[in-house]
This record gives structure tokens, C-alpha cells and sequence, in this order.
């Protein structure tokens, strides 16, 4: 058991996978020598060879497209998008093919592939490159979307997503990259696709999020429980398809929710969470659900990125909020 | 702002290129050159015969039956059936076919059943879980979307190591889009062994040509991924199926990509959907039917005292027996539960979903 | 008043804008002498000529961009994409250069583009030709989304449209394009683009929808109205921005909502406006909210696409068992 | 399958291209061939000189500001300089510049302030609100993107019957971009008055020239959209400003679009935020040394006696103090308030709005 950063748990599970399995292929802009901008590929084309370690030319689409065409030739691959900023020439091959080809030729065809690209802002980087616009894919039907908060979850999560028969899009959380740590066994154990990660259990208030705000939501959760306010954080991890009774079992617990998402709010995933709870577990409510989420803006460049991205402050105000309500 | 100083003309050339045109047949059969070595049995001229006349007389039952409210939109290969037969009779079953919308051709002469066909087109996503390769793509309807796939393809068989090629029909439009554009630069950077055929029939659906590029052919488009590009008479079967042959060999033998584009007319409409009476005049339309791929070859047949009257009209009446087969099995084939549009989304059905599917079935079954 | 279809209002509100306003041009596939697949630009070209209606190379990516530079040169393209299926390759556009121009440049440069597409199925079409991702765009900062349910709101709403510096997708209901006849004054005024419609007034609940789906939530109302249930009926319209107060003020008085989409239901926009109820709501709900969408699947091909589109008696259901409730 | 019966050879060849290469300096800055008109004015090549010294000179500033944390990640055209000054210099003020993240040369030409460059490139919009051109672009950083953009902003010049022209730069990367290539065949259609400028720096980050395209040379991609592509050295500045002009005036004239591919090498590492020594041998980069365009004009010029010792050292120090108050100016601005992310999202904020920007103001105030 290694303390590993959550990229270096991507690049263990990436590892593991190629040497488990060698229909398994990593294709990507700089991921061969360079060993990718984050170095989540690193090492390996010098053990794998730059036949399963493609450098790809300056092309989303053809990534995209290529991962579709060797999945279903029964490779696994495994495409990263650099940015998220740039995986929107993607949403074609993901929406008309690799969540159809199944479907299509009802099941004469599949397309077991993965495309990664790191998630969200923090990072004080340039324009489009702190995008988090994870609901544009988990409305997509055929596709799973996954995306972890810690090491662990990424080893495990990201192990599952090459291993399922199907096409997920792979999120990583940019901003814990590498402030998140952890103890990782590379063991080659897989997380389940479609199971919420209670990460912290409580009376008062459900709290749930994904990817980097995990971490927010949980200092949060610490600062509540100062005040004696017992928040459950739920980690929904996997968002299409999601963990719904996880998320309506501590609702009916707790009978108040905090949904947050550095993504915009309009239209957010935090959206349909809260739908579910207003439709399954509205008798349970006791106060209105919120939601704290990025706002309805381009997310700004660095100079004022995190006065968009949501604060712990604004998350404990919310909570504090529906935990007054009566 | 100063003219330049020197004119183009005094500055050194760096790099040459060409493009070839390849026909054998005239558009009244007779012979413009050596034949390819393939066409001196004529067991296999007739083969190509049959494949297009076949073609037609389904296409022409695909209508009626459009028109008559038993089939969804449909088209027709009309004037094109040497491109999509020439191509597939230069395949082998192991290759891989990424056939557009207007290639049922192509399928039906690797082995998918015309039943099939109708199936999918008369809205039954059955119709893709053919009879045919098993390998073969299923028609692609986003124009040039596949060609990304056909590259994804031909890499697997490179890493494989497998002397196989993977075969992507589209029509001149699709050269427009960026994903073929991005497709043949990167089959060329890998040498992937991957043809491209682009069905140059002159319109996409009221777009003609000259509105679609500004290049004099589609073959030069190749150069700009640095591999050869070749313009064939696409209305000529002989020099359709050569090109393939010689475009698949060289592929599987890792000398790389090869572009084709075939030169022919869409002497139909665009689909069921359309009426090019529209944006195109019926003269037009009419000069074209000189050059139609079958009577080219029939002459052809003629000439080399290979076919007569009796052989036609044999050829007709089996067509025509195949064909209606096909329909009345087509015809007799009732929908599939609605419940079921959940059983192949995933390879098993996320518990998430579960109830849904539940609701459909009590509401259809209810 | 001439009493005419939705395709054809969308063609009148065309003719008007581009006589009234020469920076007005129309780019797509098939809209110049063709008059477009569905004939919604027939005529235009004869009257204004080729290079103000301009047939469009096969690249839709190509027509969204050309949008955006045409835009920032102080033109209003009206792009069209021939059917929502095909709108993909556009989403990079949209999303990274029509709805961030003007905050990317501080006012310097904008976007006065519009994007039309047919949305939605039912018309037995092939496969990619009834598609309803409308939350992919409203979900995004700086967009406009609009889609009409009716002749007058068509031709109101994209005069409005054509006449916003700002971009806007523009959402044509295909099923309907011929179906919905109505009396159409070509005064050339325009409708508002953040007011939703009440198209029905009632107490006992609420109906939300938009597009096509409309026209079965309004017999859905006549069949409830039998039983002496009284249905309002809201028209959202502009689906970004969305009129929030015209819907909490009808579930304030009706306490109990229904929300119809064709849409996949996971993400839909149907889940924002539950989301909304659900936060600034929740005190006047008698009942949960609940959404009849489209499943979460591929929309099938014509043989069973009836089977996916939300029928009448769906919604007559789901409002009977709000009503129900207690 | 039998091999074909004749040859490539022996098939008819229907179209001709050929790429040319423009070039007027050595690397040592004795002259090729008879200079362009404009280099007989020695003040004018003194500005293009300038403009890539004080190019130079900022950039090296700008990365010191990085390096300690007052300014975001940075892109320096280190060794590339003579492509960005050599098309700029070539331009209007009408015409309209769409520059790529590394552009920042082109834009400073034309007369964007370096306080407003570093202010973008320190993480505030406001840099874009700029003293330029204001119909100018901003930076492009989706690789590509902008070359749609560019025809759109042709097409509007052609339709109004402007005498201006669209000229678009991105590096060679961008070229695999099917954005690219949908925007070059548009323009070769409709005959637009943009010019195309590749970057050829042979780095793509760590993605060398060969993994980027097999084609070899870029310019030939223009062969595919029915136009001229031209390669020039693009360490030369008079050719870079030669063929601009050329390309320009043609454009202008209404003759269509041109392609220029700038051969040139990045000499530094792709941004602040890469190390190319993970990836590339010094070796190379060195051997690049001898080749770039500052020295080689600067030897050119001495060369003619019209410059020197003391010249340079004017010049260094005149930059140095220009780039100087800039900094001073860009540190000195104060970042916006928070609430104004909301002021330019539309013309008018939508009610919907309104009070998500309340929140954010109190929340950032409070
Ligand atoms: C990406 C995309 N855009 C638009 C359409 C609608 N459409 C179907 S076929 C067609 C024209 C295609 O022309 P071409 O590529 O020449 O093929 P052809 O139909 O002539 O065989 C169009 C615009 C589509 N299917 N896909
Ligand atoms: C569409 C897109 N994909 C990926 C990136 C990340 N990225 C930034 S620059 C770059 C390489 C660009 O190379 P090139 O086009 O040769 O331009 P250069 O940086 O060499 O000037 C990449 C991959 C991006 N900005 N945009
Ligand atoms: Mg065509
Ligand atoms: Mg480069």
C-alpha cells in the first residue's frame, strides 16, 4: 500500500489494465513521450511501446472517433481529451455513435472504450481549461459517466470503466490531481459503476457532490459539525447512470439536502438529483433542497476563478439554511 | 502595399503532384484500353452484372414499397451500382465494410439478406443484426462520421497484425466535413490500411459539386494527407473493381491508405424524402443515362457475344423472384416488443433503468 | 391574418427579417434553391439572392463557425442545421466561441448569430433525425434557447431571435412544423424571449412543456378537464433563460406540477424546472413534482418511436396521480 | 486477388500541382535571391527588426513574471517571431487579425498595448478589451477553432464588397483539425479573402512534425481546397512579409484564398507549463540556433552598414524601459469585482440572473 497522488492512481490503473489486458490501447495528444500534461500517462509507452501508447495529432474528433472504430474491432481504448475545454468536438462520436453502436446493431456491435479528460477549474488556467460540463454526457443515453474524488476511487473506478463492456467518459478531477492522497493497493480491484460513496454518515443534512467539490463539501461538513449541525456526504461518483437510492435512503434520513457542483446551475446535474428527490422523496423533505453550484457564467479566467467555484462558506451557509428551515 | 518583387514563377518547386484517371469501358461499352487481368474471365463480368442489375430491381421495389407506406425513407443507388458493387467484389469477407446510407449494394453482395435491408429501413433496428460479416459496420447516416471508425479499424488490424483492410464508402458531400479530413491525415501518418471511396455522384441531395469544393477532384484531397488519390469512371464496373483491387492489395500488403473517388451521376432522387425535380433540370438528369454503369456493360457482354435477350430477361425473372421473397419475409416480420428498446443500451440494462423499462412494457402491453 | 403552419411562419418571419434588416443572411444545407428539406427557406433565395441564402457545404461544424465570424462582423447569420441529429459538430462553436465572444472580449466583439434546427421526432424518420438535447445548449452560459409551439410563437420568437445580440438556438418541432396551423399577422412584432406562456388556465395543477410535446399536454388538459380536473397549461418557450416565476406562481396556486418532455428523462431540462419547485417551491407543493419524459434510451426507429414519445394518456396519468395524492 | 493489369503509370494524368518554397536570406544573412521591392527601403526592414527584437524582449520578461507567480501560464514565440511581425506587417489596420495564443507579436504590431497582452495572459477578459484593432480577434486557444471564423468574417467582406481581408494564424498542429480544413475548402468556394498562416514550429508540444501529418509539406493541404499553398522559410522575415503581402494583395484583390506554411522552429519550450526537455534533445534546439530570425536579419543589416554595436544596444535599452512601464502598468491593475463576470455574458442580463449576481457580490463584499 503506496500513499499515491489521485493522478498517479490513474496512472497506476492505466498500468494495470495494459499489462492485465493488451487489446487495452492509450491514444492521446502528448501521452506517449511526454507522458501527458498531467503525466497521468506517464511511463507508459516506454513499457507498452508507442504502438498501444499513441501520440495522436491535434485532433478531439479523430480521438473520439478512433476509440470507436478500435472498440469495435474489440480493442479496449482508453482516449484522453488534454482539456475538457476541448472535448466538444467528442459529443458527436460519443452521442451518435459510442453510446448507439450497441443498440444499433442490437449487439452485433459494441463499443467498450473510455475517454478521460480532466474536470474543472482551480488551477489558474487558461480559458477552456477548467470546464465542468459533465451533464451535456450524463444525458446521454448508452453512455456511463463516471468520476472519482479520491485515489482509491479513481484506481478503482477508472479499473471498471476500461473493464465495462461499454462507452463511459472518465472524468478527473484537475484541482485534486495531485492535492488528493491517498493509500492505493494495486491490487486490480475494480469499484462498481453505478454505486454513491457514503463518505461520511449523519442525521441533519445530506450533502452531495462529485469530483473536486468532494473535498470542499467535506471541510464543509467538518466546519458544520462544530456547530453540532451531523452533515452526510455523499459522493455520487458515478452520474449516468447514478446511484438514486443511496441519494433518497439518506434524503429520507436526513429530510433536508445541499446538492453541490462547480458546474453552471442551469441545467446542472444537481438539477436532476434534486428532481429525483422532489419526485421519490418529497414526503421525506423537510426543507427546501439546494443547490450550490457554479454560477450561470463562463467561468471566468484566473484572476476571478474562485469566486466561482463554490466556497465552503457557501456551502455551510446553505446547509445552515435548510437545517433552520421549518 | 509593393507588389512583390519576384513572381511565383522564379521561386523553386519543392514538391510535385499528380492525379490519375482510370476507365476501361466507354459509355458505349467499347474497350479504351487493356483490360485488368480480372475481366478476361467473364464468369466474373457477369457476377458484376448481376450484382448491379440485382441492385436496381430491389431499389425499385424499395420505392413502391416506400410509396405505398410499407417502407421508411430510402435510397436508391440509381446510376451508381458499379461503385458500391465494384468496391464490395474486391473485398474479402475478413476486411471490413463502412458503408453509408446509399450502399446497400455493397451489403447485400456480402452477404446481408434483402430482407434485412428493408428491415432496418422500414424502422426495425433488426435490419442491422445481419446475415452479413459480422464485422461490418451498420449504414452510417451522420454524412463522413465513420470515417474515424474506418481509421480506429484499420489500426486494430495494424496492432493485430492482421492482413486485413477496412473499406469506407461516402458520398463527394462528406469530403466537406472534417471528420474525413481528419480520418485520411491520420491513416496516412500510420500507413493504416484503410481505402476511402468517395461516391462522387454530383449532388448532395440540391448542393451540386462546384457549391460543395473548389477543387478540380476529390482525388487531390488525398495529397493533402500525403498518400495517392486516384479518380475512376465510376459509371465503368471493370475500372471500379480494379481500383479497389488495386487499392485493397496495396493497403493489406502496408503500403498504406489509397483514396478513391468514383466518378458517376445520382440519376434518382436524393431519397424517398426528396424531389430533385426541385433544383436540377430533367436534361441534365437525361444526358447522364448515356453513361449508366449497366447498359455500359451489357454492351460490353454483347459485344463479346457473353449475353443476349434470353440471359436478360432469365436474370430479370430471378431477380424479380428473389426480390418479392424477400418482401413477403420482410413483410411477415412483426415489431419487436417496446419494452425491448431497453435490451441492447448496455450489454445488461443498468438497475437504474429497470423500472422504466417496466413502465413501457405495462403501458404497450396495458 | 392569413391562418398558416409552423414551417411556414418560420419561413415568414424569415422574409420579414432579411427585408427589413440587409446584414441578415441564411447559411445551411439544402436552404437556398432548394428552400430547405422541410421548405422552411423556399422562396428566399429567388428574393434575396445567393450570397444572402447560401447552400452551405456538408460541415455543419463549418456553418456554426462561419455564424460566429459573420457575427463579430456585425452581420446576423441564421444558420440551419438540417436536423437536431446533426447539431453535434456545432456544440464546440456554441459552446467555446458564440456564447463567450462577448465576456471573452469584455463587449468588444459579440455574437448575433442564430442557429435553427428541426427538434424532436414522430415524422418516421431515420435514425439521428428526432433528436431532443435541448439541455446540452440551455445548460449553457451566454446561449439563448428558444422553441415554439405554434405558428405565432414561431414567428414571434425567431423575429426576436434574429433581433437579439446575443446567440440563440432556435428549436423547431418537426412533428408540428405541418400539423399546427394558426392565424399569423406579419406585422413584424416580435415576442419576448424570457416569458413563458400560460396557454391554459386552471387550479387544480400544472402542465409544464415545450415544442411538440405541447400540443398532446394541451388534450391531456381537455381530457382531464372531463373529469373535472382543471389543468394550466405553461408553454416554457425559452428554455434558456426560463421564466422561473411564471412557473413557481402557477405551482403556488395549484400546489401540484407535471412536466412533459420528449427528451431523455436523466438530465432533462424537465429536471431544472423540477429542481427550481423543488428549491423555491417546495412550501406550496401538495404533491410531488413529477416529469414524463422520453425514456433513457436511444429514441427508437420509426417502428416504435410512438412507443418512446410521451402519449396523452402518460400525461393524464402522471396528473391524476398528483391530483390523487395526499 | 489478381494484381491489376496496368500500372499507375500507365493511366492518363488529369491534374498537376506543385508546391513551391520561398526564401531570400541565408542563415548567415547573405541573400539568395533579388529581395522583394520593400527590402530596398532599409527602414522598413529596421521595423520589422524591431519588432521581433522587442518581441523577443517581452516575451523573456513575460516568463520571468511567471515564473514568480505574477502572471498565468505563457506561450513565447522564441525563434518564431519572423512569422508573426512578417504578416502583420503586411496587413491593414481594416483588415482583421484571428492569431493564435502565440501571436502576441502580431497583435503588439498592431498596436495592442503589452500592458493589455499581459493583463489577458495574467487571467483577466479586460485584455481583450484592447487598443488594437478592435474588429480584430482575441487569442484562439481551442487549437484551430478559428479558422471557421475567419471565413465567416471573409464571406462578410466579400458580401458588403470591403476591400479587406481575414488572415488567420495557427501552428501546424491546427492543421489536423478538421476545423481547418472545413474553413479552407469554404473559402476556396466561394473565392474568400482570407489568408491562411501555419506556424510550422515541428512541435505540436511533445507531438513531433511525422506524428502530426504524412503529407511532406503543409502547404500542399491547400491542394485539397482548390487554392495555392506556398511554403516560405519562415526564419526569414522579408519572405514571411513577401509572401503576406503577396498573399494579401491577391486576396484583396478578390482572387481567392492563399495557404502560407512558415517553416520555423520552436526553439523554447511550448509554455510555461511544459518542459521540452522531457521530450526533445538539446542537440536538436541547438542545431535550430543558427537558423533564427533575429541574428540572421541583424547580419543582413550589418551587412549593409546599417546597423551595429551601438544600435543594438539603443534598441535593447529603448525595449526594456517600453516593456518596463508596461509591467509597472499591468501590476498596478486591480483585478474587477467579482459581480462583473455577469456584465458581458449577454447585452443585458436576463432577469434570471440578476440575483445569482446579488449573491456573488455580497458573498465576495461581505
Ligand atoms: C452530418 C450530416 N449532415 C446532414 C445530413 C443530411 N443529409 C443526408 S444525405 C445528405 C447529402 C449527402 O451528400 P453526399 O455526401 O454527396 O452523398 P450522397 O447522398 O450524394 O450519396 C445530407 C445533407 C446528414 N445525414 N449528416
Ligand atoms: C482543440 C485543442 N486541443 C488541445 C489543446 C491543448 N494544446 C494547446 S497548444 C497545443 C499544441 C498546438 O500545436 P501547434 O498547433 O503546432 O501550435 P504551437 O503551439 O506549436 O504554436 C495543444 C495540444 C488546445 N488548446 N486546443
Ligand atoms: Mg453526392
Ligand atoms: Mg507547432
Amino acid at each position: 500500500m503506496a500513499e499515491v497522488t489521485l493522478v498517479e492512481a490513474v496512472n497506476l490503473a492505466l498500468a494495470r489494465a495494459m499489462s492485465d489486458d493488451p487489446s487495452v490501447v492509450v491514444l492521446g495528444e502528448d501521452v506517449g513521450v511526454n507522458g501527458g500534461v498531467f503525466r497521468a500517462t506517464v511511463g507508459l509507452q516506454q513499457r507498452f511501446g508507442p504502438q498501444r501508447v499513441v501520440d495522436a495529432p491535434l485532433a478531439e474528433l479523430l480521438i473520439s472517433g478512433l476509440c470507436v472504430g478500435m472498440a469495435a474491432q474489440g480493442l479496449r481504448p482508453v482516449g484522453e481529451i488534454q482539456f475538457m475545454g476541448f472535448i466538444y468536438p467528442c459529443i458527436d462520436q460519443l452521442v451518435n455513435h459510442a453510446s448507439r453502436l450497441r443498440n444499433r446493431t442490437q449487439g452485433r456491435l459494441s463499443c467498450p472504450m473510455v475517454l478521460r479528460t480532466p474536470h474543472g477549474g482551480g488551477i489558474r488556467a487558461p480559458e477552456h481549461h477548467s470546464e465542468s460540463t459533465e451533464v451535456m454526457l450524463a444525458h446521454i443515453p448508452g453512455l456511463r459517466v463516471v468520476i472519482p474524488s479520491s485515489p482509491e476511487r479513481a484506481y478503482g473506478l477508472l479499473l471498471a470503466a476500461i473493464r465495462d463492456p461499454d462507452p463511459v467518459v472518465f472524468l478527473e478531477p484537475t484541482r485534486i490531481y495531485r492535492a488528493a492522497k491517498g493509500q492505493v493497493d494495486d491490487d486490480g480491484e475494480a469499484l462498481p459503476l453505478d454505486v454513491a460513496f457514503v463518505l461520511r454518515e449523519g442525521q441533519d443534512v445530506t450533502l452531495i457532490s462529485w469530483g473536486a467539490m468532494v473535498r470542499e463539501t467535506l471541510t464543509a461538513a467538518d466546519e458544520l459539525a462544530d456547530d453540532g449541525i451531523r452533515a452526510e456526504v455523499i459522493d455520487l461518483a458515478t452520474l449516468k447512470p447514478y446511484d438514486e437510492n443511496t441519494v433518497l435512503a439518506s434524503v429520507q434520513k436526513t429530510g433536508r439536502c445541499v446538492i453541490v457542483h462547480e458546474a453552471a446551475r442551469t441545467g446542472g446535474f444537481g438539477a436532476e438529483v434534486a428532481a429525483l428527490i422532489a419526485e421519490r422523496g418529497l414526503t421525506s423533505l423537510l426543507a427546501p433542497v439546494v443547490r450550490v453550484t457554479g454560477y450561470d457564467t463562463v467561468m471566468p479566467l484566473p484572476r476571478l476563478e474562485q469566486h466561482y467555484i463554490p466556497s465552503v462558506s457557501r456551502i455551510t451557509a446553505a446547509a445552515r439554511r435548510v437545517c433552520q428551515f421549518s | 502595399m509593393a507588389e512583390p518583387a519576384i513572381t511565383d514563377e522564379e521561386l523553386p518547386v519543392i514538391a510535385r503532384f499528380e492525379v490519375r484517371r482510370r476507365s476501361y469501358l466507354a459509355p458505349d461499352g467499347t474497350i479504351l484500353r487493356r483490360l485488368p487481368q480480372f475481366a478476361s474471365d467473364t464468369s466474373a463480368l457477369l457476377s458484376l452484372y448481376r450484382g448491379m442489375v440485382l441492385t436496381r430491381a430491389f431499389d425499385t421495389k424499395a420505392v413502391s414499397l416506400q410509396r405505398t407506406g410499407r417502407l421508411g425513407t430510402y435510397a436508391v443507388s440509381l446510376g451508381q451500382e458499379a461503385v458500391s458493387i465494384g468496391i464490395a467484389s474486391a473485398m474479402r469477407e475478413e476486411d471490413v465494410l463502412l458503408p453509408s446510407y446509399r450502399d446497400n449494394a455493397a451489403l447485400l453482395w456480402r452477404g446481408v439478406k434483402m430482407e434485412e435491408t428493408l428491415l432496418y429501413w422500414g424502422g426495425d433496428e433488426r435490419g442491422n443484426h445481419w446475415s452479413g460479416p459480422a464485422h461490418d459496420f451498420p449504414f452510417c447516416i451522420p454524412v463522413g462520421s465513420h470515417a474515424p471508425h474506418a481509421a480506429g479499424v484499420g489500426y486494430a488490424f495494424v496492432l493485430r497484425k492482421q492482413p486485413r483492410v477496412a473499406v469506407c464508402l461516402f458520398g463527394e458531400g462528406a469530403t466537406s466535413k472534417g471528420d474525413v479530413w481528419e480520418a485520411m491525415n491520420f491513416a496516412g501518418i500510420y500507413k493504416l490500411p484503410v481505402v476511402f471511396v468517395a461516391n462522387n455522384n454530383q449532388w448532395a441531395i440540391s448542393v451540386p459539386l462546384k457549391l460543395q469544393t473548389a477543387s478540380e477532384t476529390l482525388a487531390q484531397k488525398a495529397i493533402a494527407a500525403g498518400f495517392i488519390g486516384e479518380q475512376v469512371d465510376g459509371n465503368d464496373v471493370i475500372a471500379m473493381r480494379a481500383a479497389a483491387e488495386e487499392a485493397i492489395v496495396e493497403a493489406r500488403a502496408g503500403k498504406g491508405p489509397r483514396f478513391i473517388e468514383a466518378v458517376t451521376y445520382r440519376l434518382g432522387d436524393h431519397t424517398t424524402a426528396d424531389d430533385a425535380g426541385r433544383y436540377r433540370p430533367p436534361e441534365e438528369v437525361q444526358a447522364h443515362w448515356k453513361e449508366e454503369p449497366i447498359a455500359r456493360l451489357r454492351s460490353y457482354l454483347v459485344s463479346q457475344n457473353a449475353w443476349g435477350k434470353v440471359e436478360e430477361e432469365r436474370l430479370a425473372a430471378e431477380c424479380q423472384q428473389l426480390i418479392e421473397v424477400a418482401i413477403e419475409r420482410y413483410l411477415a416480420t412483426s415489431p419487436r416488443p417496446p419494452e425491448t428498446i431497453f435490451d441492447h443500451l448496455y450489454a445488461e440494462l443498468p438497475a437504474a433503468y429497470a423500472a422504466q423499462r417496466r413502465e413501457l412494457k405495462d403501458a404497450s402491453h396495458g
